[in-house]
């Protein structure tokens, strides 16, 4: 997947980090990696408690037009998310669903992977709080937009001190997730 | 520095950056992460902010503050603007600096509290009752406001006028890429300020362009400041020369500096048969657009207005010399497209494309709209 | 569910407010579904579930009704 | 089959549920005592306006089957007043929160208060803008965090009740979403009385006031009312040190001076007689 | 019957033999007058009068009283008007029927306030944020400001709306013959209400016009009313489909009846060449003017607007087909005269004359400036 | 040779006198006290600033040597907050009519006392609305005449002072237009304190309440507060009927709660040594 | 004086009853003499105490332009409203002045009539209250805009009762006052 | 004026308020030009003129001040 320009949702539920996610994406991409990103999330009232979002743009050129047109890949670690967002991607594009709360898959679509990032946080890693780092860890291996490198940096500059190794195995770990699940 | 910033926060600390000292405000989304990173970052600089009790009060307090010396602005959105109106208008006829940083959200009233909109153009420069100089700006990316924000302080410090900076909910909550500078390479610009004693002073008589020179309170010089209609030496008069002298100065200081005070870009006009018209988030849909016409062959180009108001007059009606159609695609229904047909004075068709649905207008759209209109 | 309680696990949102402030400790958390689940037989029907319950999740039925 | 409680009765359970309230929110909790109590007044719901500012607790009229009112920020109290003198004969309840009552809002709540307009109001004062996201608010206790005050608030906060008390209420009392008995019993109280009534019905926000003060968990949020409001008679013998960290709760003001509706209603009566 | 009335005065009346039963406001001058007879003659009514502690909870309560079935009406002045702007724009999403009388004076800000002026023009359209509808009319003279506050009522029952009835600080308060109808004379009218039983209404569902039936409050149907942007059901939405729909139904009722919501008037047209665009107290001015031009021969006519907003596109293009050049006076800084620029695309010149000096227009200087520009 | 009163020291003579308060309006008697006050205080005019809303009052501060501000109607306080905030040396006067306080500027009136904001208010209060000629104000008491109140005032009056008290301000006296020398000793007093202070100095105004209530004659209006103002101990002692008629005067509060500007001084101190 | 459009100015002290003096005429012209009228007045705060002006326009035809422009006759009352409300009036324009409080005379105007209103209204009715009425009885004699049978008709419909036959006389002395005085 | 009090003529409005309200009642009011008069020699100078003034036409001069 090699792309001018990479849009990536990443859904879930409020309280799982996607909005850190998208923020380190998008920082790997634009101050380490040298290119264009943007990131935006959802807002308001409607968005409390229940499914949230959070898009990042990666391009080569500048950024023009802010907001997703064609998601190249969507991230859903939720039903309710699964469900609410999956509206905005075409059937043919990478649909990548947390294997444990996503049991119904949307109908219609060709390339979906379901990958256990709630039980690998669980029992690999002791505690959920890491599971947006895995999956960006994935992600980021999968669209190919971001370098390993940039994507280590813009994790140790955002995550509270002391947990930068716990981190960073983590975006380890789903860098070699996505090379595992890779189709 | 390189960063990846929300619009807000690059309006923040381009404001910190400007020497905005004192912050005076009331939470509203969109604009809410302003006036929390000013809580935070003032009182690192000496700065002053205060949580009012409503967007009348902070209005108010931001007049005070600036006529007590500080550099002051406010963050605010849809209904917070409204309920400033009759003390914006009191900042313009008391020729106090204030910003006034407003994103937009969808109207009227609630609205549509978390959707992009750009219906407050019109509120903007008329919303305040009474004829009242006023300056709007306009940005559309992460970088622009950064700088808006920092001449936006300097417009409103030169002329001493209000500026609204307006703002888009969709740039105001997205993270771009961002080249801080660094602060000491930002131009400093002060308050002109008297330059004779106290009993010579007239608070109200304007220098060469119109604007008097700023004595802060507290500085020797002890004027006296209304809002009702005043002459030169800041006492309100009835007199209807001194009313006239004085409201045309404070009208013309915007008026004869407009070369000034004007901002606006052109994309890929040099050779253009048809143009568009559009600001903030829209013109960036636009020059996506454009970009795609352009490749199937449409000479198209792209004018977009950073200042806002006071309007492009004459800039637009040279871009459009060579025009066969302007297109204006607006999240509204139609504000610059009434002042394009304004100005234009039908030398050339105005086309506007309005969406007032909540969501921004997309390229494909905007695309299909104009190859069906040619 | 039972005799004692209708709950309405659509509108449950999780809060674990119900289980907390129960007097007889009489429901619990599930831990997968993150929903309570009463033990009917130690409840007292005191009804203090249903009106803390901020999602009116919950109906207690009176003594005695069946 | 599924029973129904008497709350189920009034709410627009078809087009608006679940409502929009984070998990473990006390909001919802107040909603619910303050529809036991209109239960209990057996009045026709057509009678009934349920009237809100902007916020949270304002979502209140949303949800419920009156004849609902969600109006600006600040202004619910000015809407209100134009509702009760078109319709002397409606109840008119007023649910506000905390900032929308006493922050923007503040000066319709005196002024409605002098007047002794006849309005029934339950503020849910969660101490905290929720809706913008945790923004400090005129009942945030000093040195508490909010969005807007990072380095714990300089602030002092109003006391609600004392407000409503000294500027001339009929009726005023405080309950907690813990307390929730009392809660309905002191809405119920209120319904029956003439002129301005006001119950602040303490709450809790996980997700704004809780997640910077720990109180993160909503039920973190009513051990916190649970140890420590207590009943007035018991509050006014603690020691004053004491009395810096437990609040009082409890009736305040229980008067019976005659309401705005009721002069004006003479007014008329006494114009059309020619006097 | 014939009286001596002070435009105020006319005001108040129509109003009470409109039906208006309900009177929130906060005391301003040159309004106050209304609120003085409004408190004195709605008792002896049975109406209801309140003095309210500022004028964005006069706004608020004539809201609440029209929601409650009372027609419903404010008075003020440019800062109330400013004051109001936030809920004027939340009668126009809620499509609650208001009036409100503006008795404009000199701004910006406190400005001139026992001066005349027309500055609140634009501010009247433009003042609320976001994209709202609102009528706007115009009376010149004390008869006619009976039968427009009249007709204002009506339009603002018709099409459940906010009406702005402008007035000009010199008519407001001068005293001129009129003759009072009998009350039982004037057309009584009626809000329309649904017909259908409580589970079939939809509240906000438009009818033919685009407008809904009115529930009042306690009148059996159970509906919610808010702020946000909703949908036929009351209930609030994001959903772009029901957004769009509103909107174009919200603003549709303005634009699509603008036949029966416009009103003007044209004196000494028909055979003229030249005309004059010219609204309240500066239409008399125009009249005078008029008659001293046509004795030195110049065949000019006046157009005067009545509703002022919706501005008289079609109108206006069509009553100066055969015009040379247009005069618009005003007592502002050129707001008809925008307008009339933008409808009439260049077709013929506008010419401004403004005058912000306190003082209304005189014929003389009208006639010199018109006579030097032919 | 004329002699010249220390009050003349401060006033704008060769501008603006005679000033446009009517004959015998009080206003000009409270001016004359806020005067002595500040010439009492020793301090550098360039570092006074006066600050009025809108009203007869309110064009107190025009005709006076200081830094001068004529604000909206209402809002004084919320100006003066920023001037306040950006000068916190400055002596800052805030002069308001009871309707510009309380009326519409009421919630600015109770948070600047919430905040404990460091300005020193005067209240010239005199029942009604002046300079619109003489609508009902929220201190015409009950039963009074007003223009918007031709059948007497159905209204219940705010106390000024319990308003200022119940919110908080650091120092609370009344005074009247007739008791000129406490009026002076009160301001001065306030002048002294940190915090927010509120002097209510009771006035008359003979050409709109005066007409409308049989006090026509300025001479009325004072006789009214010399006959009826007591002072506070004493009244405190009178039956209840006796107090239904007569007011108190004299000081209602006087502590020393930390205002808000030194808090927010201390903040800066603080966050700045980075702890 | 016999003209199409009459205009005139009343002008003196705030308490003097000039405003009520104008409406009289007017109401006399416009509702008893079926003529045209306006009346209009200063407000605002200048006014305040001081000088105060209440202005007639009556006119056989339809009065549009609302102010005067051209007035025909200043009545003053008061030094100060003579100071100030003068300079609206040609040179040749009719001046009536009260004797009493008027003592210095605008220069070169040519046609002044000063009468004692004042000490009239004191010795010969005993109150100051009907000086606003002789004067307008006086004024509408002097420009013949108004009949006396419609003056007297308006003053009866405006003056608290009891106190008609005294304001009647004080009318019909205007009116002689204005027949003596007459150049 | 003389002595004991000064008096700016062109700032009095003529209220009655230094007559009313001086303690031993030596000022009148001047029926021709509504303006107050002085006893000098009855007043004490004790000021309350000069503070009750709403227009700061009157000015005591201290006693011993010459
Ligand atoms: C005029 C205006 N200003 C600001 C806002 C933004 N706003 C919406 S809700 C709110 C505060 C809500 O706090 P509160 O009233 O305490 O209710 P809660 O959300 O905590 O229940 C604010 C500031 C607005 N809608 N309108
Ligand atoms: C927003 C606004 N509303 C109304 C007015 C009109 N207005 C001017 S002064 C005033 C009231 C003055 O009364 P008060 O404050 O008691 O002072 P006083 O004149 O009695 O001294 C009012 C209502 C205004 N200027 N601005
Ligand atoms: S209190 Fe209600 S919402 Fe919370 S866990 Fe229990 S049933 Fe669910
Ligand atoms: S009814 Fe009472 S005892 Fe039974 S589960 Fe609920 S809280 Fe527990
Ligand atoms: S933000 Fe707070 S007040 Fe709002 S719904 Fe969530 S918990 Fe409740
Ligand atoms: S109207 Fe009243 S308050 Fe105003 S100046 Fe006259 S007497 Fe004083």
């Amino acid at each position: 997947m090699k792309k001018k320009r990479v849009e990536i949702r990443l859904s879930g539920s409020g309280g799982q980090g996607l909005i850190l996610g998208g923020v380190i994406l998008a920082e790997a991409a634009a101050i380490y990696d040298g290119k264009n990103a943007t990131q935006s999330q959802s807002y308001g009232p409607e968005a409390r408690g229940g499914a949230s979002k959070s898009e990042v743009i990666i391009s080569d050129e500048e950024i023009l037009f802010p907001k997703t047109e064609n998601i190249d890949v969507l991230l859903c670690l939720t039903q309710q998310s699964c469900d609410s967002y999956v509206c905005g991607l075409e059937k043919d594009r990478l649909l990548v669903v947390d294997s444990f709360y996503v049991k119904s898959l949307p109908k219609d679509y060709t390339n979906v992977i379901s990958i256990p990032f709630t039980e690998i946080a669980r029992d690999e890693f002791k505690t959920p709080m890491v599971v947006n780092i895995i999956a960006i860890g994935a992600i980021s291996e999968m669209t190919g937009s971001v370098s390993k490198q940039a994507m280590e940096k813009a994790v140790l500059s955002r995550v509270p001190k002391g947990t930068e190794e716990l981190n960073k195995k983590a975006l380890h770990r789903g860098i070699e997730l996505a090379k595992q699940y890779k189709k | 520095m390189i960063k990846l910033l929300q619009g807000n926060e690059a309006c923040a600390y381009a404001a910190l950056a400007a020497g905005v000292r004192f912050f005076a405000g009331y939470p509203i989304t969109p604009s809410t992460e302003i006036a929390e990173i000013m809580s935070m970052e003032l009182p690192k600089r000496g700065g002053k902010f205060i949580q009012m009790e409503d967007e009348l009060a902070s209005m108010a307090a931001i007049i005070g503050g600036s006529l007590g010396g500080l550099k002051s602005m406010t963050a605010t959105s849809g209904p917070g603007l409204s309920l400033m109106q009759e003390n914006i208008g009191y900042a313009s006829i008391t020729e106090t600096p204030t910003l006034i940083v407003n994103v937009q959200r969808g109207g009227p009233s609630t609205g549509l509290p978390t959707m992009p909109s750009q219906s407050d153009i019109m509120a903007a420069k008329w919303g305040s009752h009474g004829d009242h100089p006023i300056i709007v700006t306009y940005p559309h990316t992460v970088p622009e406001i950064y700088n808006e924000t920092i001449r936006s302080v300097y417009l409103s410090e030169k002329y001493r006028v209000p500026v609204i900076l307006l703002l888009d909910e969709v740039i105001g909550h997205m993270r771009e890429k961002i080249e801080i500078p660094d602060e000491n390479t930002i131009e400093k610009f002060d308050r002109k300020v008297p330059t004779v004693p106290n009993d010579w002073f007239f608070p109200f008589e304007g220098n060469l362009e119109g604007v008097p020179p700023f004595a802060s309170f507290g500085e020797g010089y002890r004027y006296h400041v209304t809002g009702l209609v005043h002459d030169v030496d800041g006492f309100p008069t009835s007199k209807h020369s001194q009313i006239e002298r004085f409201m045309n100065r404070l009208i013309g200081k915007i008026d004869n500096n407009v070369n000034d005070i004007l901002k606006w870009e052109e994309y890929n006009m040099e050779d253009a048969e048809y143009a568009i018209l559009a600001a903030g988030c829209i013109a960036r849909t636009a020059r996506d657009t454009i970009k795609v016409l352009r490749e199937k062959g449409i000479k198209i180009g792209l004018i977009r207005p950073v200042t806002i108001w006071p309007f492009m007059e004459q800039p637009l009606i040279n871009a459009t010399k060579k025009i066969k159609k302007l297109f204006v695609p607006e999240l509204n229904l139609g504000m610059l497209s009434l002042e394009a047909n304004r100005v234009l004075k039908g030398k050339l068709e105005v086309c506007p494309y309005n969406k007032i649905n909540g969501e921004i207008i997309y390229p494909s759209e905007l695309e299909k709209f104009i190859e069906e209109e040619i | 569910m039972g005799k004692k309680i209708s709950f309405y696990e659509k509108w449950c949102k999780g809060c674990g407010i119900c289980a907390a402030f129960c007097p007889k400790k009489c429901i619990t958390m599930d831990e997968n579904t993150n929903k309570p689940v009463w033990n009917e037989d130690e409840c007292i029907q005191c009804g203090f579930c249903e009106l803390r319950c901020p999602d009116f999740a919950i109906v207690v039925k009176k003594k005695g009704e069946k | 089959m599924i029973e129904q409680s008497v709350v189920h009765k009034y709410l627009r359970k078809n087009k608006k549920f679940p409502h929009i309230w984070c998990p473990g929110c006390g909001h919802g909790v107040i909603m619910g005592s303050l529809l036991r109590a209109i239960d209990k007044m057996g009045v026709d719901r057509n009678n009934v306006a349920v009237i809100s500012g902007i916020g949270c607790s304002s979502r209140t009229p949303t949800y419920l089957d009156f004849n609902t009112l969600h109006t600006t920020h600040g202004r619910a109290l000015a809407f209100a007043t134009g509702v009760k003198l078109a319709r002397p004969d409606m109840l008119v309840i007023v649910v506000m929160g905390d900032g929308d009552a006493v922050g923007i809002g503040g000066n319709h709540f005196i002024h409605a208060a002098r007047r002794n307009m006849d309005l029934k109001v339950v503020v849910y004062n969660n101490n905290i803008y929720g809706m913008t996201g945790g923004q400090a608010s005129p009942t945030t206790p000093s040195g508490k965090k909010a969005t807007t005050a990072r380095y714990g608030n300089i602030e002092r906060s109003f006391d609600i009740c004392d407000l409503a008390r000294s500027t001339g209420a009929n009726y005023v009392a405080r309950a907690t979403s813990y307390h929730v008995k009392q809660l309905e019993n002191y809405i119920y109280k209120s319904f029956n009385k003439k002129g301005f009534t006001v119950v602040e019905a303490v709450t809790h926000c996980p997700t704004t006031y809780g997640r910077l003060n720990s109180l993160k968990e909503p039920v973190a949020g009513m051990e916190f009312q649970k140890n420590n409001f207590i009943m007035k008679n018991l509050w006014d013998k603690l020691s004053d040190e004491e009395k810096q960290v437990k609040f009082p709760m409890g009736e305040f003001v229980d008067v019976d001076k005659e309401g705005f509706v009721t002069k004006y209603l003479n007014l008329i009566e006494s114009v059309r007689q020619g006097d």
